[in-house]
């Protein structure tokens, strides 16, 4: 383990514990979404870190992917009762 | 802190940042959204449980034999459960999403607070 | 104690005896209370000629078989009961027919009558009738507690029902009577027989301002005649219970004579002091002093 | 055998394969579907065919590896039982849903196969994750079925139920790969053979686990997302909800049990235990039919789970309890949510539309005593070994909460079926489907089976089995004679049986077999004046002798409480029947059940896990206990007898019901709560509790409900109500005597068990035939009907005189008895208020007579006629019979006195040929009977000869003068007859005891109606509740 | 705002819990056993390189099969949510305006070439990280660029829904294959396990992998067309 995997890892968990907050309390709702895609993007590429690439694969492609184009989909078709008000 | 912890202790993290916007916020898709981000902090444990310092991805090649793969691999395991949480949670949020779809096209709206005629 | 023909007349002749005395016993104590409330008072043979003037008139009037058959029961109440107690205590002769039945018997054939005599009226369909039937059963059942304290207490006492027994015990003095070996046990049942001699204070059951004018103003001519007989039998009757079992019984007709004549002037002295009670209010008086002394009674027993 | 995976290969491969197939083409995907299923459950019943053979349990590995390296699976008994019963459900519900499912086509019919499959996965698999995918599986598709619904707030149910699932599977993840982590295994034998709760880091692994496989079963409070799914889901769904996924919950519940050891047990059964009761008290506060079953299912589980959790003590028999429990549960809620999509209104009253349909009564009657646990059905022999076992150990806590909880139960389904039969009826016939109606009968019939097969394995000799009970339920198949024919056939029954019995009776049991099958016998011949086929008459009506016959030939506390439960239910619904008895009715069940869970503790702390306990070994129950096994019997008996306290449910029931039916609930079942007081004080004797003679108690008791029963007779306007208070008074003497320990009470008792039975038949007949004519059981609405009904006169006249203990009839032997008895008892102060309930009788039979047959004649009346000739039959039996035993009491009461001496040797009496003596007094009825016949009879010939041409006049040509009072009621004599009495001890007569009851339901209901507020409808706050039901666990289990 | 207040105590609560776990957790030195037994015997019992897929394809093959249903149950019934609120007549709705020719045209371009990089990513699955989920993934994508192009492109629902249902189905048999053929359900060695580390070899994993990844993709394009098929608002 060396000590540039350790600050990356420092850097991703905070980015991601950064992101997470964000997507929760941010007023808008497709920044939210996206707050939430990149949550799981840092998380692949933190599974990298972890060793596991196969996992860290599919995180990207269906945790931060898909599920944000379902969001996006969905988001779409209920506009005007979307949001907070 | 090693990687370990560190992903663990994110891991718990996210989860509880999602629970927290998923029982807080009382719009419909965010909620979904809050959930996303618990289960992909349940992911994060997941992996890092089964993470064990200075070790390589369980897959056998020329960095790899068979011989050394039990000193050098990671625990291969979790990351299998891991896969196919992923996709159950994918399935889980498409579903709620679907419901989200519906209940809005039924009240015009994502309020959670709307859909409370079932009570008591 | 069993059973002789020979017991049938000399039943028959107790029971011709009590009406006598019963008929000059009533007349007698009427004409006291009369004394005393400075009126004259009717003649002492006044009872005979009721009577028998009653027993001769005709009529063709019934309101119904139990009307028909109420003063039946009545009667047959008031003579079963006297017949079923010993009168004469020794005496083959006037032991009447208690074979039959002890104490028990003769507690519970006093409603014999009372149940006949109310069916009867009820039948007359007089209002008023239910009013005295309501009233007298209301007020008996309260009454009836303390006595039968006391009569549990006396069985207790001489671990005996029956009244032979009873009497025997309280044989050879005055004192034996249970009157003096158990004051509680008569007390209570002493307050009882004021209830139950429907005189005053307890007489508010025949009412005279409404009763009279009612059911037995139905019963008229030979069905009065039963009733009246029976009243003149029933308390005698009853009153020789009560000798029986508090004050040593009787050992000739003499001591019987004097014994129940004092015993119902107890009920008429009473009477004469005390203004009339409502049927609560008797009840509850029944309940406050007499039903104590009879608990108290069977307590220390 | 195929091997077991094949199931979940099928369920799967089908539901691809219905990808394949055109949308149009939906019946054959339907038929695929269906042919799917019933593979599923073929093989799941093989399995279970060949387990049950004694085959021992099979794993099954997939991908040909050892667990823990691959999944394994396992086929035991238990697995296959609830394999079967998933599939099974599953395709009854295809069945039922069939228009739906055509409707919505091959993706819904593939949702519901896919269902059941993963529900078969989480039974039979043995891999923790394995079992989360499972889970998932079935989240996802309960997310897919709800929407099958036509509900349209089904889709803010499911979505709702998605956000809880969420929130379980976190937790349920976290939990397995931390388990994981401990034991390097994610086999669950494995990590219960590692002691997973001991290894670091292993126990909050486990918590996390086994508090999200809770969590699936819907705990109470945790589980107000899974009532709305139960309100609004399609009833097949809710079926398959309630049956399969519960049972497939309560698996994996009970796998999680394994790993996590004995000290998660306690745990398991406090949870299940406050579901159990908090979830059965909401239901007492529904109105909708479905949330009701809903709440009632989550009851039903959590019960489960407190079996599950005293594993320890039941060791081996926990999968008979457990499943007896479980399956009775699954059956009988499908077959409940089966039958509530034939009901179109959603309200509880709207289920009156069953009425005129009895075999879907039948079906219901059947779903309730499944949940109810009454015999013959499984639930009754598991709640019978449960109980005992708790027992046997101590868990008095856990006892009495079950029996509570069971109570409240039967309180809501009890009163639900009350408005059934009793309600107003809507407008809503239920639906004609064929095949619904088909799906619900399969589920009656699985539910018998289920009971005979609990029977069969039960050790015990199957109680369906039983002649009497056979004779009783041969009823429901000749329904469709008519009445009279039925009647035939029920005399020559009870009279059969009694022949057939005869020679094994001892004198005391001769009593009582007599009165219950030659007087029920008799009583019958009354009810040949029904017209027509009286529907529900006869099933229930020999259910009671059955129950009662049986019970007196109980040797073993088994068949002793089984009979007890027959009488008590059918009794029920003989009550039930009459026309404004449905609140009655429902207090006559709630108190019986009470009871009769008051004499099952009782017998279970006495047997103290020997089972089969003899009833006559409670005499060797260890002194510590003794007394409470007394007192808890006392009190079930007490309540039968409607001991005073107790007695609140008998007025009603007994006034209310048919005119028929009066005199055998009445003269006939009150006994059978003499019968087990007279068992247990012979057997048992005195009992001291905290230095209270026990005895000494229940001699208050007999003395105060005879004084207060009889006041309160005193003051009833109704007849029947006059006649019904007037047993209560009786009881009392009955107990009184019983309680006096010695020769003579008992022999008072058992003469009040026989007079009892005798005027007080007579009497309700009476009355009843006097009721049926004037149309009103009003005593002021009555009067004057001696002319006309002078038969029925004479009976009510000869019973108030045996009642009342006049001489010369029978009831006069009662009291010398008795005051023979209390010269030899020990105490004396309670005979005080027997003294004083001795007159009080008088009042109210006087104003029985009177009021009824004395007095003016209405003008209403004056055309009415004699009761019917099968009414006044029976009475004059009666009649007939009352002064024979006035006069030879001997007959009957000799053989008793010598059995009694054999208890009490002291006192006994000495029979002559006429006169009766005892120690302390004489009695000879023959003479008492001759000498008042003989004055009687010359009195009387002496006013005929005064009087022999007396005419009738009319009644209103008398002296006096004033206008009768007519109208109101109210100036009517006999309104308030015995007014200065309850002036002067009305306060005897405030309904304490009413309001004490009442104040009880009312507190009951309050909670419900509080704590319903806690559902808010918001899946937000329903996913925060499940959060902290986590949490209070985790607190509490940290705690301890 | 009380209830906010409340849910935070709780999660603290949660909190605690997971604070337990990590305080009690300590990275593992060893592989555990049966981490172990895969690093030892996934090359010779199954031939697989990647052991990951191995595990998923083989060993713990019902939860694959599960995982697969899942997403099969979602498309299903999202497509079931969605047919309930659609409205009947499908020329009622507005049609949207019309893609730019440049993004109709690449995109027609594009997709077979994602097409192609899914296969290779699911083909390669017990070779390499990746597998098909990820590759299914990547098929779904394609569809989903042709969604966004033409959204009311008719779409090959039937296509799809036989690839979907034909996969899944076929991958039923194979487990079934295993039980017949093999040790148990799922077995890859109904296949021979051919030369470690080649294209075809690892007996049924690849076959599996193959059908899994095809079934992926069609349930997600069913899932993506299900969705964009509903209404626009109003």
């Amino acid at each position: 383990m060396t000590l540039v995997t350790t600050v990356m890892g420092l850097l991703l968990a905070l980015a991601s514990v950064g992101a997470a907050v964000v997507a929760i309390r941010v007023r808008s709702l497709p920044v939210a979404i996206l707050a939430a895609g990149l949550v799981s993007l840092l998380a692949a590429v933190l599974f990298v870190l972890l060793a596991a690439p196969d996992v860290a694969m599919t995180e990207a492609a269906i945790g931060s992917g898909l599920t944000t184009f379902l969001f996006f989909f969905v988001l779409g078709r209920v506009r005007g009762g979307g949001d907070h008000d | 802190m090693t990687l370990v912890t560190l992903a663990i202790a994110t891991g718990f993290a996210l989860v509880l940042i999602g629970l927290l916007g998923a029982l807080t916020d009382r719009n419909i898709l965010r909620m979904i959204v809050a959930f996303t981000i618990a289960n992909t902090g349940v992911n994060l444990v997941l992996i890092g449980v089964g993470m064990l310092p200075g070790r390589t991805a369980p897959i056998l090649d020329e960095a790899v034999s068979v011989a050394q793969a039990a000193a050098r691999i990671v625990d291969p395991v979790p990351q299998a459960l891991v896969l196919t949480a992923i996709v159950i949670g994918l399935g889980v949020t498409a579903l709620m999403l679907a419901y989200a779809l519906r209940l809005h096209q039924t009240r015009h709206s994502l309020d959670i607070r709307t859909f409370t005629e079932l009570k008591w | 104690m069993p059973f002789e023909w020979v017991q049938i007349p000399y039943a028959l002749l107790t029971l011709f005896i009590v009406v006598n005395y019963g008929l000059v016993l009533t007349a007698l104590i009427q004409k006291i209370g009369a004394r005393v409330g400075r009126r004259h008072g009717i003649r002492i043979y006044q009872n005979y000629v009721d009577l028998l003037k009653n027993y001769a008139l005709r009529t063709h009037i019934t309101h119904g078989v139990m009307f028909y058959l109420g003063p039946v029961f009545r009667l047959t109440g008031g003579v079963g009961l006297l017949l079923f107690v010993p009168t004469i205590f020794g005496s083959e002769m006037f032991s009447n027919l208690s074979f039959a039945g002890d104490l028990i018997l003769a507690l519970y054939f006093v409603f014999f009558g009372s149940l006949g005599m109310a069916l009867g009226a009820g039948e007359s369909g007089h209002p008023y009738s239910a009013i005295g039937v309501t009233r007298g059963l209301s007020q008996v059942t309260a009454a009836e507690l303390p006595l039968a304290l006391a009569v549990f207490a006396v069985s207790l006492q001489y671990e005996t029902l029956s009244i032979t027994e009873i009497v025997a015990a309280q044989q050879g003095g005055v004192t034996n009577w249970t009157l003096f070996t158990n004051p509680l046990a008569v007390a209570a049942a002493m307050l009882s027989f004021l209830g139950s001699m429907m005189r005053p204070p307890f007489d508010v059951v025949l009412a005279p301002q409404e009763i009279p004018i009612g059911p037995p103003t139905e019963y008229h001519s030979a069905y009065l005649a039963l009733m009246q007989t029976n009243r003149v039998i029933f308390p005698v009757a009853k009153v020789v219970i009560y000798m029986n079992l508090f004050f040593g019984g009787a050992t000739g007709w003499g001591e019987f004579a004097v014994k129940v004549f004092c015993i119902y002037m107890v009920s008429v002295l009473v009477g004469v002091v005390f203004p009339r009670f409502r049927v609560e209010q008797s009840i509850r008086w029944f309940l406050v002093w007499a039903v104590p002394i009879g608990v108290l009674s069977i307590v220390i027993a | 055998m195929v091997s077991a995976i094949f199931i979940l290969a099928i369920g799967l491969g089908a539901a691809f394969l219905l990808g394949l197939l055109r949308d149009t083409w939906r019946g054959l995907a339907y038929a695929l579907t269906l042919a799917a299923l019933a593979a599923m459950s073929w093989i799941a019943g093989s399995w279970l065919v060949a387990l049950a053979g004694g085959l021992g349990p099979v794993e099954i590995r997939t991908a040909g590896f050892a667990p823990p390296f691959a999944i394994a699976l396992r086929m035991g008994l238990p697995e296959a039982a609830l394999s079967l019963l998933i599939s099974l459900t599953g395709l009854l519900s295809a069945v039922y849903m069939r228009g739906t499912l055509m409707r919505l086509g091959r993706r819904a019919m593939a949702v519901l196969l896919i269902a059941v499959m993963a529900l078969v996965g989480i039974v039979l698999t043995r891999d923790a994750f394995n079992l989360f995918v499972f889970l998932e599986l079935t989240v996802i598709a309960t997310g897919g079925l709800v929407l099958l619904s036509a509900d349209p707030r089904a889709l803010g149910a499911g979505f709702k139920y998605l956000v809880v699932a969420q929130v379980i599977s976190i937790l349920l993840l976290v939990g397995v790969i931390f388990a994981y982590h401990a034991t390097g295994s994610l086999n669950i034998d494995d990590m219960a053979a590692a002691n997973l709760v001991t290894l670091k880091g292993g126990a909050i692994a486990f918590f996390l686990m086994f508090v999200a496989v809770v969590a699936e079963l819907k705990p109470f409070p945790a589980n107000g997302w899974a009532l709305d799914i139960y309100e609004s889901a399609h009833p097949a769904f809710s079926a398959i909800l309630s049956a399969a996924l519960s049972a497939a919950a309560l698996i994996a519940a009970d796998k999680m049990l394994s790993i996590g050891g004995p000290e998660w047990l306690p745990v398991a059964s406090s949870l299940g235990l406050v579901s159990f009761l908090g979830a059965n008290i909401l239901a007492l506060a529904q109105d909708n039919d479905r949330r009701l079953l809903g709440y009632s299912s989550i009851g039903q589980v959590g019960l489960v789970l407190v079996v599950l959790g005293q594993r320890d003590i039941l060791g081996a028999s926990t999968p008979f309890i457990a499943g007896g429990l479980l399956l009775a549960h699954a059956v009988a809620k499908a077959g409940f949510y089966w039958l509530s999509g034939l009901v179109q209104g959603r309200s509880l009253m709207d289920w009156t539309a069953l009425r005129g349909h009895p075999v879907l009564i039948f079906a219901f009657v059947t779903f309730v005593a499944l949940l109810l646990g009454l015999p013959p059905f499984p639930g009754f022999y598991a709640k019978w070994g449960l109980v005992h076992a708790l027992a046997a150990d101590g868990r008095y806590l856990v006892l009495g909460l079950i029996l509570l909880g069971s109570l409240i139960e039967s309180g809501y389904l009890m009163r639900w079926f009350g408005y059934i039969i009793k309600r107003p009826q809507v407008d809503l016939p239920p639906l004609p489907s064929l095949s619904k109606r088909a799906v619900v009968l399969t589920a009656v019939a699985a539910g018998w089976a289920l009971g005979w097969i609990w029977g069969e394995i039960s050790g015990y000799p199957n109680l369906l089995l039983s002649i009497p009970l056979l004779f009783a339920l041969g009823f429901l198949f000749i329904e469709w004679l008519p009445a009279w024919v039925k009647n035939l056939v029920a005399i020559a029954g009870l009279g059969a049986w009694f022949w057939y019995t005869f020679p094994g009776y001892d004198p005391l049991h001769l009593i009582y077999a007599a009165i219950i099958l030659v007087g029920g016998a008799v009583i019958l011949v009354a009810s040949f004046d029904a017209k027509g086929r009286r529907v529900g008459f006869y099933p229930p009506a020999m259910l009671m002798y059955a129950g009662l016959s049986m019970l007196i030939l109980a040797q073993d506390s088994f068949a002793f409480f089984a009979a007890w439960e027959y009488l008590t239910i059918g009794s029920y619904f003989l009550i039930l029947r009459g026309k404004k008895s449905e609140p009655h009715a429902l207090s006559y069940i709630l108190f019986s059940l009470g009871g009769a869970f008051a004499i099952l503790a009782g017998l279970a702390l006495g047997a103290q896990g020997v089972l089969p306990f003899d009833v006559a070994d409670l005499a060797k129950a260890p002194a510590r206990l003794a007394p409470w096994i007394f007192a808890l019997l006392a009190i079930g008996f007490m309540t039968k007898t409607a001991a005073i306290g107790l007695h609140i449910w008998l007025p009603g029931a007994h006034a209310e019901a048919e005119t028929d039916v009066s005199p055998m609930v009445s003269g006939i079942l009150l006994k059978a709560g003499l019968f087990g007081l007279t068992l247990l004080l012979m057997i048992m004797g005195k009992q001291s509790l905290y230095g209270i003679e026990l005895t000494y108690v229940m001699l208050w008791i007999g003395a105060l409900s005879a004084l207060v029963g009889n006041l309160l007779a005193a003051f009833q306007e109704d007849a029947k109500r006059l006649l019904a208070y007037s047993s209560i008074g009786q009881m009392g003497y009955a107990l009184f005597g019983l309680a006096m320990m010695n020769h003579l009470g008992w022999l008072m008792a058992l003469m009040f068990v026989i007079n009892h039975y005798i005027y007080k038949s007579m009497l309700f007949l009476s009355v009843g035939g006097v009721a049926k004519r004037t149309g009103t059981r009003d005593m002021y609405r009555m009067g004057g009907l001696i002319t006309l009904m002078p038969l029925s006169f004479i009976a009510v006249l000869i019973g108030i005189i045996a009642v009342s203990g006049v001489p010369p009839l029978s009831g006069f032997g009662g009291r010398w008895i008795f005051y023979n008895a209390i010269m030899s008892s020990e105490y004396r102060l309670p005979m005080v208020l027997i003294f004083l309930s001795g007159p009080i009788a008088f009042l109210y039979l006087f104003r029985l007579i009177h009021t009824i047959f004395l007095g003016q004649l209405k003008d209403e009346h004056r055309k009415l006629k004699e009761a019917p000739l099968w009414l006044i039959l029976p009475q004059m039996l009666y009649v007939a019979f009352l002064l024979g035993f006035a006069v030879v009491p001997g007959l009957a009461l000799r053989h008793v006195d010598a059995y009694i001496s054999e208890f009490f040797p002291a006192h006994a009496l000495i029979w002559d040929d006429i006169t009766i003596t005892s120690t302390f007094g004489y009695w000879s009825p023959i003479s008492i009977m001759v000498v008042v016949g003989c004055i009687f009879a010359v009195l009387f010939l002496w006013l005929l000869v005064l009087n022999h041409r007396a005419q009738k006049v009319k009644q209103f040509n008398i002296v006096y003068s004033a206008e009768r009072p007519f109208r109101p009621e109210t100036t009517h004599f006999a309104w308030n007859f015995f007014a200065p009495y309850r002036k002067a001890l009305g306060f005897m007569t405030l309904p304490l005891v009413t309001r004490f009851w009442q104040a009880q339901t009312d507190l009951l209901h309050s909670t419900a109606q509080v704590s319903r507020r806690f559902y808010t409808g918001n899946g937000q706050t329903y996913a925060v509740h499940m959060l902290a039901f986590a949490v209070a666990v985790y607190l509490i289990w940290m705690g301890s | 705002m009380i209830r906010t207040f409340f849910v935070v105590l709780l999660l603290l609560g949660l909190g605690a819990v997971f604070a337990g776990l990590m305080v009690g957790y300590t990275p593992d030195a060893e592989l555990n056993a049966t981490a172990r037994y895969y690093a030892d015997n996934t090359a010779a019992d199954t031939g697989a390189a990647n052991i990951v897929t191995a595990i998923i394809v083989t060993y713990r093959g019902l939860d694959t099969l599960g995982e697969v249903t899942v997403l099969f149950l979602t498309a299903a019934i999202v497509a079931l949510v969605l047919a309930a609120g659609r409205e009947k007549d499908p020329a009622s709705r507005i049609a949207p305006p019309p893609a730019g020719e440049l993004l109709t045209t690449g995109s027609r371009l594009l997709a077979p070439l994602i097409l192609l990089l899914g296969v290779y990513v699911f083909a390669n699955g017990h070779l390499t990280p990746g597998g098909g989920f990820q590759g299914g993934a990547i098929l779904a994508s394609a569809v989903l660029l042709l969604l966004l192009t033409d959204p009311l492109r008719h779409f090959g629902h039937r296509l799809i829904s036989v690839v979907e249902s034909l996969s899944g189905f076929i991958y039923v048999l194979i487990g079934v294959a295993g039980v017949v053929l093999a040790g148990g359900f799922l077995d890859n060695r109904i296949l021979p396990l051919g030369d470690f580390g080649a294209l075809l070899s690892a007996g049924a994993i690849p076959v599996i992998y193959t059908l899994i990844g095809l079934k992926v993709g069609a349930e997600f394009a069913s899932m993506l067309v299900s969705l964009s098929e509903t209404e626009e608002p109003r």
